[in-house]
């Protein structure tokens, strides 16, 4: 199976196509394999006991932020499903949802990284030496991001990144209302366009299962909850979280 | 790079039922090829642009040619030669649209081989697409008709969304202003798709014009009674009188009371992926009488919308022309 | 004058064949042991080859092997490559293939991995001679009899296309007479900037050859307008001498310019089967045809002719950019200058002239080359300057007509005859112009009626080349013409002009030709319209030599002068006692004995080596008469034609349909009713495409073609013509041929181009689209008030 | 048949045909004695010009290939090998077809007529291909058997043509040298003669 499908240019010269999209299966299978390991791993191992949801209410996520995260997320799926569907052979008007959901992508990640630099603390996101001790060590505790929650958000920026820089790239092919397409980029660059963006699709689609059914494990709920409403309490704060590393105010 | 020219290597299968013929060709899936006439077929294998591995020649089946009334209107099999549809004499009285647009597709030769079926199903003429470049239709990511230079005189001005290919079917054009049925039949199961959406453009599918899946065979089109015995109007504007594809085609039909049209159909080929049915104007004459005047008053509907690309602007005035002959006649 | 053969209809040997599908062309051929070869053809417009992989082609079952530039005879650019290291068009051959049978060589060329590296390319000479301008070719991008560099200034690129007067440099230059005072003199000055698309001959048989080697002869079965012309060339191509070569071609599926003489791929066949040792096949497919088949050299130009009061053409300025394509190619602008020179009679003419290369495909000789094009340039004008000085379109070109007297080309070089003003009445009175011109401009619905006249002009005969006649013991005249079989029919209609001379029997002649093994004499071109005066005249020249020899047979037989015999009812007897006399048997019986120059053991030393070998052929079988035709000609030969149509033009489709049309020939004498009529219907329906129909479409982002089939291409068919056409002749014998006539193949259609175009002008009031082929878009753009959608003067874009 | 049979006779002729390799012929024969449903055999015997002849036939040849490279039958001229011109118009069942552009396998049972069998049993010319060296029709000729074909079908059909009905009939057949007026005057020439041998007659 390759990786990549090639075809002939208008010459006759073979060029990228793009990604080959034998790969969806193959990371679907991958993300479903990975999930049903954690399952099976989580099951034999013993259920510490979960802090409980009582008790005073400290701010995880500002509204804003919660805002950005869940048009973030809507867009995602939007451009996932308009994007590969039509692949995998189902039929529909989806070129303009894509692109527009894809602008309110852009958008909103151009805001979040203005407001994580200028507003926020991006080292909160930085992986240091002592996050990858938190595997090992029962007693490392992260601060306001665990090391699996930072992997997971600078994986997703990298995947984001690329996928709109590349789509942003190929709006040059495309008609939109401000302009018609041309043919600036080249069928070689072309090719490498379709592949970074069809790559970084396949990316995310295994990212964002992974990042869902964590979202909805038990012991995760909490930052799912979080992320809706806000707030963690002192508890799962105190269970999950190094005070020394983070220490968040009473939440409103 | 050569310019292919024999037949190459491909099984042929000739059954004898329908179920059959679906069955070879679901198993074949994207390998396989349905085979009426030949007429768009031989070309595509010939030149090596397209490469199934097998036919399945639809010759053989019983029961989907000829033609037979049914309550009120016509059911044509889809393996009716074009000639016989010229010349039926119940087309020729009741739907006269499809027998006066069936007698201008390519040459008498080729509406004698050439089948109703075939002529619906058939492909894009765009050239580049044809040479067998990958483009979008082709399964790529680039379009070479809708670029800065590109010689795009035949394409699209309506409906393009990244492929500007238009259809090429004189026979569609008549179907969808008559509201035929298609009727599709897939193992034992069979479908009744109306003209309109059987025909599909870019946006929806770009490699396909058609509904039409592996395993799907068109075997017969319906003429509803609706349409039986109306006044119809039916041209078709090619460079050529004679092997030639619509630069504009228009399909009209009419049903008029007391001077006033009470109800019609205006469709446009070749100005789009699909047969275009021009609505607006349909809605606008309804009530008015059938003469120069409506044609004058209406024809700037036909076009709106309507975005022309480096080489085919003529098709704007010209579908509106041909609008007011529809209406003038 | 009562004749037996001249201006009387005939069966041609070779008709029967046609309509009962034995004739056989080159394809039709199959020997043993017989391979098929395939093309491989460049995918880019312009490419050097850096490598040519085979090796997975050659290991295939029933691959017998390929054949590349270095295994065929080397080229200097432009000359045209058999095959090519350096592809300089879009389908230009670069390999050939081998194989038992066409499929395999078909899967054989999909495994071939020939290595390309794209170089610059153009398709419009305009762009070309930008100053950041693409060449065609390494050598250069232009071609004034050598290859060069040449760009304009930006501004002289600016005002060209923008059709203003050109300042760009032109290589090449001729003009004659005060072309100031010409202007000066002149009531009415036009200026049009024009462009006639070149567009593919796309003949009917594909040039496809057989060959094959046989006792240290190369057998060449292929498809040539000429037969013995071909012989040289073609034997050059292959690197043999003539004698060696056994070259037939005894049909030819149409030519019309595109298969004169020996073309490449003629002589691939050749060479693979020298190469693999067996016979080779090369069947060339419509898509090849239209790559190598040669396509019209197109025009983009600016023109400039006054006119007097009187309506007298006072002087022309021609400038011609010339799209040549890749190869060589380009006496077209200066063959529209000649026409122009001899068919408006201008006090003073000046032709500039810029032949550029082009990526796109190889031109040559098309019907008319550069006489047509400019038909459908200047004639439209006329029509424009009768209305501005309130003449009738006829009397204007009747003010004009070339009589006798005329003049043409630089040099103002005499011509044999012409007279034109009588074609025009002639014409005019059967077309019955006087009432069908007050239509034009008739409003019907949505139909306009228009009506033409349009001229032709062709050079129309030669001169010095060889007839060779024979008289057999049993009394048959044979009569061996080294002619091809074009279609016309002039490979055995100019050797009527023998059995006239020798007054024979149609029945007892046997005609030779199509095959070298006939015994062919040496022969022009069948091109340039020119086989019928100058074969005419050469068969003539071998009847008299035959007529003398009899004659001095008859004597020394039967006593008395040579001078007292004459012919009669295939006997030569004494004038004075019609009763003594020998029978042409007789007389063939006495000089295979007598032998020497009678029986063909000598001839006369000026004849062409192809005539000798084919004299020593037939040494000793019968009479031989044989000759080089030195009979005066006082200049060129005009082939001289007029049109007339009259339209109806719908202003809401584009269509239009011929409802009328008529042909006028001024080609002297007809020596063949019937064979004259297929011309000047054949040149209306070739006009009809050039003027309407025929596109040559090209993408100058990748150089590729969009009209390679003849859908594409659009050549006229049943429904794109009159019902029916009508013809005439005037019929004035020409002092310069033994029989009186001239040829006229080519202007036909020239004047039909001029003719439809003058008719859509009259119906939109007088609007020149200065543009060929005008196809209904254009007219649906001009009549809607919304403009064209191509650049004005682009070109290979319709 | 039942389509659940012939479905299942069609697996395993698809196993047969994956098991043969690439090439037709082979997936062909290992799939020649269990067959799906409706795949053809290649010996079949046509009827030509009113003559069996046994042939040969691959699954994708072209009618006009079959006629020109099997039969020797030369008269069928590949012009363009699309449909696009007419030279290979032959006859099936009295009705015009462009043999480049139709199956020789479709045509099985079904009787085609070629130039070569258009004159009677004593070599006598037909009245078209007569009337068309009277007209001198042919100029090139290429076009010519393709014309002769579409005019015998037309008079067939038609015995008393006007010339627009003989230039639509003959619409299908291109001619580079445009010798249209020729061939049609040929047209009306033959039918009249025809006509008359049939009041003779």
């Amino acid at each position: 199976m390759e990786l990549v499908t090639v075809r002939e240019d208008v010459w006759g010269r073979e060029v990228m196509l793009g990604v080959s999209w034998d790969l969806l299966w193959v990371v679907l299978a991958l993300t479903g394999a990975a999930i049903i390991l954690h399952l099976l791993i989580m099951a034999f191992l013993s259920k510490a006991p979960r802090p409980s949801a009582e008790g005073a209410q400290l701010e995880r996520h500002a509204g804003i932020d919660r805002g950005f995260h869940w048009i973030m997320a809507i867009s995602v799926f939007v451009l996932l499903f308009t994007g590969v569907l039509p692949i995998v052979g189902v039929n529909f008007d989806w070129l303009t949802i894509h692109w527009v959901a894809g602008l309110i992508l852009t958008g909103t990640v151009v805001f979040h990284v203005l407001r994580a630099i200028f507003w926020q603390r991006p080292k909160d996101m930085w992986v240091a030496g002592r996050d990858l001790r938190e595997p090992f060590d029962e007693s490392q505790k992260p601060g306001k991001y665990s090391l699996a929650q930072k992997g997971m958000h600078n994986a997703m920026t990298v995947l984001v990144l690329l996928v709109i820089g590349t789509g942003i790239a190929l709006f040059a092919v495309m008609d939109t209302p401000w302009w018609t397409r041309s043919n600036a980029l080249d069928e070689a660059t072309l090719g490498w366009m379709f592949m970074l963006h069809g790559a970084s699709t396949l990316g995310l689609i295994g990212l964002t299962a992974l990042h869902v059914y964590f979202a909805v494990r038990p012991e995760k709920r909490f930052y799912t909850r979080s992320m809706i409403s806000g707030w963690i309490s002192e508890d799962e704060h105190k269970s999950n979280h190094d005070p020394g590393r983070w220490s968040p105010d009473q939440s409103t | 790079m050569a310019a292919h020219d024999v037949m190459p290597d491909i099984e042929l299968f000739q059954p004898v039922t329908v179920e059959d013929a679906s069955t070879l060709a679901e198993r074949l899936g994207s390998r396989g090829w349905i085979l009426a006439g030949g007429q768009d077929t031989y070309g595509w294998l010939k030149d090596r642009a397209k490469s199934p591995r097998a036919m399945v020649d639809l010759a053989a089946i019983e029961g989907i040619s000829g033609i037979e009334a049914v309550d009120g209107g016509l059911r044509i099999g889809a393996m009716t030669s074009l000639t016989t549809i010229t010349r039926d004499e119940r087309i020729r009285a009741d739907f006269s649209l499809l027998a006066s647009a069936a007698g201008k597709v390519a040459s008498p030769q080729i509406r004698n081989q050439g089948t109703l079926g075939g002529n619906l199903v058939q492909d894009t003429r765009c050239w580049y697409y044809r040479r067998g470049l990958s483009c979008y239709r082709a399964g790529g990511n680039i379009c070479y008709a809708d670029s800065p230079e590109g010689m795009n005189r035949e394409h699209a001005i309506f409906g393009a969304s990244r492929c500007v290919a238009v259809s090429p079917s004189d026979t569609g054009t008549a179907l969808v202003a008559l509201d035929a049925t298609m009727i599709v039949q897939n193992g034992d199961a069979e479908r009744r798709i109306p003209a309109r959406e059987f025909f599909v453009g870019p946006a929806v599918n770009i490699t396909h014009m058609t509904v039409l899946r592996p395993g799907d065979i068109l075997t017969a089109v319906e003429l509803p009674e609706r349409w039986a015995g109306a006044d119809f109007y039916f041209e078709k504007v090619a460079d050529r009188n004679v092997w030639d594809f619509a630069l504009v085609s228009i399909a009209g039909a009419f049903r008029s009371e007391a001077g006033t049209i009470r109800d019609a159909r205006l469709v446009c080929g070749a100005v789009e992926c699909v047969p275009r049915r021009l609505e607006a104007v349909e809605a606008a004459i309804i009530g008015k009488p059938r003469n120069e005047e409506t044609g004058t008053a209406v024809a700037a509907l036909a076009s709106r919308g309507a975005a022309p690309l480096n080489f085919n602007h003529f098709k704007i005035p010209l579908m509106e022309n041909l609008v007011k002959r529809a209406l003038r006649a | 004058m009562n004749r037996m053969h001249i201006g009387k209809d005939f069966i041609p040997p070779d008709i029967h064949g046609k309509v009962t599908g034995k004739a056989k062309y080159a394809e039709d051929y199959a020997v043993d042991g017989m391979v098929y070869a395939r093309l491989y053809t460049s995918p880019m417009p312009h490419a050097r080859v850096k490598n040519i992989d085979a090796e997975a082609a050659l290991a295939m079952e029933g691959v017998v092997g390929i054949l590349t530039a270095d295994d065929v005879y080397p080229t200097e650019a432009p000359a045209p490559a058999l095959l090519t290291n350096e592809p300089v068009y879009v389908g230009d051959p670069i390999l050939a293939v081998a194989a038992v049978d066409e499929k395999t060589a078909e899967d054989a060329l999909k495994k071939i991995r020939v290595d390309l590296e794209p170089l610059p390319f153009v398709v419009d000479p305009v762009d070309s001679l930008r100053p950041k301008g693409a060449s065609a070719r390494l050598e250069g991008n232009i071609y004034p009899r050598e290859m060069r560099e040449m760009r304009w200034a930006g501004s002289d690129v600016e005002r060209f296309v923008s059709g203003q007067e050109p300042t760009g440099p032109a290589p090449t230059e001729w003009s004659y007479g005060d072309l100031e005072a010409g202007f000066d003199n002149a009531e009415v000055v036009l200026e049009e900037s024009f462009v006639t698309t070149g567009y593919a001959h796309m003949s009917m048989e594909p040039r496809s050859v057989l060959s094959y080697w046989q006792n240290g002869k190369c057998h060449v079965y292929g498809s040539t307008q000429s037969q013995s012309f071909v012989v040289p060339f073609l034997a050059r191509m292959l690197g043999i001498e003539q004698k060696d070569l056994v070259f037939i071609a005894e049909y030819c599926g149409g030519g019309f310019g595109s298969k004169i003489s020996a073309y490449p791929v003629l002589a691939l066949p050749g060479y693979f089967s020298r190469k693999i040792g067996r016979p080779v096949m090369l069947r060339i497919t419509r898509e090849e045809e239209y790559y190598v088949g040669s396509a019209r050299v197109g025009f983009q130009g600016w023109i400039k002719a006054g006119f007097t009061k009187t309506g007298r053409v006072s002087a022309v300025d021609l400038y011609i950019v010339q799209d040549l394509g890749p190869k060589q190619a380009g006496g077209d602008a200066s063959s529209a200058g000649g026409a122009v020179s001899i068919l408006y009679q201008p006090d003073a003419m000046r032709l500039r002239d810029v032949p550029v290369l082009t990526n796109t495909t190889p031109r040559g000789p098309q019907r008319g080359p550069g006489q047509n094009q400019i038909a459908a340039v200047f004639e439209p004008m006329m029509d424009k300057a009768a209305q501005a000085l309130g003449l009738d379109p006829l009397d204007m070109r009747r003010l004009n007509a070339p009589d006798s007297s005329a003049t043409l080309n630089a040099n103002q070089g005499p011509i044999t005859s012409a007279y034109m003003e009588e074609a025009l009445l002639k014409g005019a009175e059967l077309f019955n112009w006087s009432e069908r011109i007050k239509r034009a401009g008739q409003r019907n619905g949505s139909k306009v009626t228009g009506v033409g006249v349009g001229q032709g002009y062709h050079s129309a005969g030669a001169s010095g080349y060889d007839g060779l006649v024979r008289l057999t013991p049993d009394g048959k005249l044979h009569l061996h013409s080294g002619v091809g079989n074009l279609g016309t029919y002039s490979y055995a209609s100019t050797t009527r002009a023998a059995a006239e001379l020798l007054k024979v029997n149609w029945d007892n002649c046997v005609l030779h030709y199509g095959n070298t093994e006939e015994h062919l004499p040496w022969s022009s071109y069948q091109a340039g319209s020119n086989t019928t005066f100058t074969h005419t005249r050469a068969n003539h020249v071998a009847a008299e030599d035959l007529l003398n020899k009899m004659k001095r047979i008859a004597a020394e037989a039967l006593g008395g002068d040579p001078g007292n015999y004459d012919v009669a009812d295939e006997r030569v007897f004494d004038t004075r006692n019609a009763a003594r006399g020998l029978t042409y048997a007789e007389v063939a019986a006495r000089a295979v004995s007598l032998g020497g120059e009678y029986s063909g053991e000598s001839y006369p030393e000026d004849i062409h080596e192809v005539t000798q070998r084919a004299v020593q052929g037939l040494a000793g079988s019968g009479l031989i008469g044989v000759g080089k035709d030195k009979l005066p000609v006082r200049g060129t030969v005009p082939g001289l034609t007029v049109g007339f149509a009259e339209i109806e033009l719908d202003l809401e489709t584009g269509k239009h349909e011929i409802i009328d049309f008529l042909a006028v020939a001024e080609c002297g004498t007809v020596v063949h009713p019937q064979g004259l009529a297929g011309q000047l219907r054949g040149g209306a329906v070739w006009g009809i495409g050039m003027a309407s129909l025929e596109r040559h479409v090209y993408d100058p982002q990748n150089g590729l073609p969009a009209s390679v089939g003849y859908y594409q291409t659009k050549p006229p068919s049943y429904l794109d013509v009159p019902t029916s056409t009508e013809w005439t002749a005037v019929d004035i014998a020409d002092p310069d041929n033994p029989v009186g006539a001239r040829g006229v193949g080519e202007p036909a259609m020239g004047s039909a181009t001029a003719a439809i175009l003058c008719a859509l002008s009259s119906a939109l009031g007088g609007h020149l689209f200065n543009r060929t082929p005008v196809t209904p878009d254009l007219i649906v753009n001009h009549v809607s008030g919304q403009g064209q959608s191509f650049d004005p003067m682009a070109i290979n874009s319709f | 048949m039942t389509s659940n049979l012939s479905r299942r006779r069609f697996i395993k002729s698809v196993i047969a045909s994956s098991a043969a390799g690439a090439s037709s012929a082979a997936w062909y024969s290992a799939s020649a004695e269990d067959r799906p449903a409706g795949s053809v055999e290649r010996l079949v015997t046509l009827n030509i010009n009113g003559r069996k002849r046994p042939v040969d036939v691959m699954p994708q040849e072209t009618l006009a290939h079959t006629l020109r490279y099997k039969l020797g039958l030369t008269g069928t001229k590949l012009g363009c090998n699309r449909g696009e011109c007419g030279a290979c118009t032959v006859l099936v069942d009295s009705v015009t077809h462009y043999a480049c552009s139709m199956l020789t396998h479709s045509v099985r049972g079904r009787a085609v007529t070629t130039v070569e069998g258009l004159q009677d049993s004593s070599g006598a010319l037909h009245p078209v291909q007569q009337a068309f060296i009277d007209e001198l029709a042919p100029q090139c000729g290429y076009c010519t058997p393709g014309q002769v074909v579409a005019a015998v079908a037309l008079l067939r059909d038609n015995p008393n043509p006007t010339r627009e009905e003989a230039r639509q009939a003959l619409s299908g057949n291109l001619c580079r040298c445009g010798a249209y007026d020729h061939y049609l005057n040929g047209v009306l020439t033959a039918a009249k003669r025809m006509r008359s041998m049939g009041q003779i007659a």
